[in-house]
């Protein structure tokens, strides 16, 4: 599969803002400048580019509660994701819905979720959708390795399957959920098997390589546009902060995963990786071309911790809107 | 106007919606052939990309009804028996009643769940479950429990047409109840009680089937001089607190009569609603005829003893008025 | 596999208990005797008997709203069946549960359910208690083709799996839930495929021959005892009646299957398959011992209905007994 | 007697109740690293056959804490969130709290549920909802809120002992409170309430987290010389309506407070069993000071803006003592 030099900047410029942001939100956390609870994708951030960059702007996604890098791939706004994260009237969602819960319709974001597992049926029904509407949309649902363990991973798959719906189940595996290691809790070691209890196919991808993850989401994308049902891709990647931030501050480190485990995979950053592609492209790409698209990434997100710390908080008579349409 | 039942009633609001808006499709278990009615015929007037048998998966269908409604069609969902909601709670309370919220207002969730309630004859525990006050804590949905076919038809429709989800719970004994119900175009709007009957010495709010029993109780009261208002809320939430309040502002009586249990039952919230509100008016206590605290037996004289009959609701009038 | 005499009397006996008390069941219902929901199993009586026969009397099953034969085949209590499915006092629970929740602790049988898939936790939670208390206890979980679509069947097979608690998952696949077609709502052919999910052994089974049943079941019981893990087995049946005892009454015939393909599978019929084996045993089962099983089943059951039809209804004073322990 | 707060009691009953009886065992996410300390250190005490990380499958463990106690054992089920508990509805409302009922009072089911509740600084509304006033109307639960470190250790441990279904609420805020604890067998018993502050003008009945605001306010006004009883019901279900009872026959005035939602919600509950039972000792309407009727909302204003406080605990008193 030969990518165009627009896809393939447009992948390092998705992995740069989501790494960046997601830097920037831990410490800002950390410093005690966000309530709630926050779970960044750092070390994660080819799995979310590659899958988004693979759809058109009127396919949609269903998030998690770690989703953050999903809605910056999928075209999210930085400067209103942060607003929201803020908790300020000017974010995404007046500051109701705060880090786990944020959605943009307008990119065909339906949404972040604070449920392990929610997504996936929501995911499908989105599917349905456009079946019942005749449009030809595909929606790609983004889940956790922990999340393959609640039943509405099955239930999903197999409805998907029975109705041959456009979905692209996206399961990222990084070996934990919380602190528990998936091999604990988990019957299998690759989660695409259980594509085989659903008669789809189930692909083994490696998620920190986001030109494989590209291929196989604009294959599984294509089959799903073509009618022809579901796909299960399963990226294994790594966490490389806690499943949590500030869980160190309770836990130590190594609590329940080595260092040098993290270190490992540190070697492996998608971000790195992509670089030295670039670098061995034969000039196809210049180091001048990743560095302006770094820089204008640390733009945007400075512009956005700015723009979040400079709006209002909401009014709290907001409280009663929204409840109902 | 032509004489139709509750079940009638069902299908044609669905027929007659689901003609009007393309967008609005059909699904739950065993909806394709309808085998107790409400759905019959519907494949054949619809097509089976709109009417559609899912698999025996509660959270997976339900929560695919919250996401093709967020993602712009109109779902009408059955899930059999009321308690059945139990597989899909999350789906329903933290997914399709926040969405809108959390979303600041971006989720538009115009979704119909349809079920069957309350008891019926030896279903036992897991089949005779009055379920809507589990829901009722729950801001987002709105829940309907309509007492006749002119209601169910009226309020069905107009819950199609709403941009939240709504629950329509219909009571599985009311099935062959038949009434005049007006063709066409007829919705009942949410939040607007009705007053069944009129009278001055005590008001009775009566839930679902818990009407139709009521008023046998007014009318034989009615003969002994005891005058009683009967008042069907027809919508718990958005609930029409204005017009009990006015009633037990004449009457100075309230009695609330429900299928559900009593502890945390909607008979309980329209109870604290009155003694927060109409206190003034009060010459009694708030009497609640509710379900025994029990889950409803099979056997049927156990079932009948767990469930509110004439003999208590008449009971608890005269109590009330002595 | 050489099963002995008297095992394989055992088995006739619990088919022919099986029938005959679905039969006059089926016909009390029809004849508005009993109250309430009856769903029979006729046609499927070899799978609940080859399971149940294979097991110990200390261990326990769960069942489902189809759940008669499973009871019967454990050595439940025709009589106090009846007296429970009458609503009488003297039945198996004071006539507060009925046909869908009868329970009889002393005998492990842990319960029908009415809700379609709860019995897969429970049944999984039971096998637990063995590990937790130190019994080789094993648990059997009997559920249909449509349970297998609910997310409890997979939250369960993955629960067993990766604790390898001694359970023994039994779907009876009789082609349909409700009035649908198992094929229509299910992403596969054979539900032991989704074993493959769970990293646990899947068999397809003949569900009409008590013997295959029952040499499956006695390895998945062993390999349970011995605390090598769950298995899943498929046993492909037939439901001869409706769904429900009286829905001829308003679907009419041939409303979702034809009447030929049931008429295929009476054919098969699990009891005259088990006598044609005895007849041709040369000798080792007289066809006098089996005739006298069906007399001794046919006195049971009408010493049953008697029983329960002389029994006394329950106290209405009793309804508030028996909430909490 | 030490000081410890909240979760160190939490994790001393556990402690203290698994080493007493070697059926008991505890199950839910995370329970091996305890990462929030009520579990910690319990897997160095009690192994891994006893203690066990689940998978994310709430209604998979949940039902297998079920199955296990008609088993025979003694099942502690972690859930994490109580929001979560409605991935697991069908195994606690159709199952857990019907299964000695439609057994006959064969089924023996002691299991103790612990899961957080409440609003506890932006975890937004699928992480701070107040769920008991769900499991009001599903009779076969018991329902524990306690207040403090004290009642929590010695309700726990009830709980544990208890041969039925009971759910222990935990207010995710009060992690740290403390105060002084009894050591070892120390036990509260189910359906007493606890009179925290005894006084004439007032009753305010106050649940979980609501109990340490209320008496606060208390103090306050008492220096203005109203006099408020404040009322802790500890259990739910079982509920002591006669420690309630009383306390309005004294002060004829009632108040209650509650994190939980206005309609359907406990606060509800309670004050349709005054309305009822103690009407005639009533000379005002019966308040209820909730959450307002929206999911938990994200940012701190309108967070604070939802739930109850000091304020509005202080205004519906002064209101119903004018
Ligand atoms: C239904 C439910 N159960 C439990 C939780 C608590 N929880 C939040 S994230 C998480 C781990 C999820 O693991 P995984 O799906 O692998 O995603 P990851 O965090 O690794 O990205 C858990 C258990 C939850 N939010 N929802
Ligand atoms: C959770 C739940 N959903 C739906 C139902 C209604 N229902 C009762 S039996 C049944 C079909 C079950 O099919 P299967 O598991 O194949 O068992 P079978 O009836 O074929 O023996 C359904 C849908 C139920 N009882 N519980
Ligand atoms: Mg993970
Ligand atoms: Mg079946």
């Amino acid at each position: 599969m030969d990518i165009g030099k627009e896809v393939l900047l447009e992948m390092y410029r998705s992995m740069q803002r989501i790494r960046q942001f997601e830097t920037r939100i831990r410490d800002l956390a950390v410093a005690n400048e966000i309530p709630g609870f926050v779970h960044v994708s750092i070390g994660e951030e080819a799995s979310a580019t590659g899958v988004c960059v693979a759809l058109r702007k009127t396919d949609r996604i269903t998030s998690t509660h770690r989703g953050h890098g999903h809605l910056i791939a999928k075209g999210g706004r930085i400067d209103l994701m942060f607003a929201e994260i803020f908790g300020k009237r000017s974010g995404y969602c007046k500051g109701k819905g705060g880090s786990m819960h944020i959605v943009d319709f307008s990119l065909g974001i339906l949404g972040a979720n604070g449920i392990v597992g929610a997504g996936l049926p929501i995911a499908t029904g989105s599917a349905l959708a456009s079946v019942i509407a005749g449009l030809n949309d595909v929606t790609a649902c983004f889940f956790g390795d922990g999340a393959s363990n609640e039943g509405t991973f099955h239930e999903s798959l197999n409805l998907a399957a029975v109705w041959k719906l456009p979905v692209v189940f996206v399961c990222e595996n990084n070996g934990f959920g919380e602190f528990t290691p998936m091999r604990t809790v988990t019957s299998v070691k690759d989660i695409a098997v259980r594509a085989q209890a659903h008669g789809i196919p189930g692909h083994i991808v490696d998620g920190n390589d986001v030109l494989e993850v590209y291929q196989y989401a604009s294959e599984a994308a294509a089959r799903a546009r073509a009618g022809e049902g579901p796909t299960l891709l399963e990226c294994k990647t790594y966490r490389w902060e806690g499943h949590v931030v500030g869980e160190q501050a309770f836990l130590g480190a190594g609590a329940y995963r080595a260092e040098s485990e993290i270190e490992e995979w540190k070697k492996k950053c998608p971000i790195l990786r992509f670089e030295k592609f670039a670098a061995e492209s034969g000039g196809k790409i210049s180091g001048a071309e990743l560095e302006r698209i770094v820089a204008e990434a640390h733009k945007e997100v400075e512009e956005g911790v700015a723009f979040a710390r400079s709006s209002a908080l909401p009014d709290p008579a907001e409280v009663t809107d929204d409840v109902f349409a | 106007m032509p004489q139709i039942n509750f079940i009638q009633a069902i299908n044609q609001a669905l027929s007659e919606e689901m003609e009007r808006d393309p967008l609005t499709f059909l699904m739950g278990e065993d909806v394709v052939l309808g085998a107790f009615g409400a759905t019959k015929g519907l494949i054949d007037k619809f097509g089976p990309t709109r009417v559609r048998n899912t698999p025996i998966s509660e959270a997976g269908f339900v929560g695919a009804a919250v996401g093709a409604a967020m993602a712009g069609t109109r779902p009408i969902c059955e899930v059999e028996f009321a308690s059945f909601f139990y597989c899909a709670f999350d789906q329903v309370c933290n997914q399709a009643a926040k969405l809108r919220y959390m979303s600041g207002g971006q989720a538009r969730l115009p979704i119909t769940f349809r079920a069957v309630y309350g008891a019926m004859g030896g279903a036992a525990a897991q089949h005779s479950e009055t379920v809507y006050a589990q829901f009722l804590s729950v801001p987002g949905l709105k829940l309907v429990v309509p007492s006749g076919p002119a209601d169910m038809k009226g309020l069905l429709k107009t819950a199609i047409r709403d941009d939240s989800p709504v629950i329509v719970f219909e009571h599985g004994g009311l099935g062959r109840l038949k009434e005049e119900v007006p063709d066409g175009d007829f919705l009942v709007p949410f939040g607007r009680a009705a007053i069944k009957r009129s009278g001055k010495d005590a008001t009775v709010v009566a839930i679902g089937a818990m009407v139709s029993q009521t008023l046998k109780v007014a009318e034989k009261l009615a003969k002994e001089g005891i005058s009683v208002e009967v008042i069907d809320p027809r919508t718990l939430i958005p609930l029409d607190a204005e017009t009990v309040l006015s009633s037990v502002q004449k009457t100075n009586r309230a009695i609330i009569v429900d299928e559900g249990h009593m502890r945390g039952g909607a008979a309980a919230d329209i109870s604290a609603i009155i003694a927060e509100k109409g206190f003034d008016f009060l010459d009694a206590p708030i009497k609640r005829v509710t379900a025994l605290d029990v889950p409803i037996p099979f056997s049927p004289p156990l079932e009948k003893a767990a469930i509110p009959d004439a003999a208590r609701i008449e009971a608890a009038i005269r109590e009330v008025c002595a």
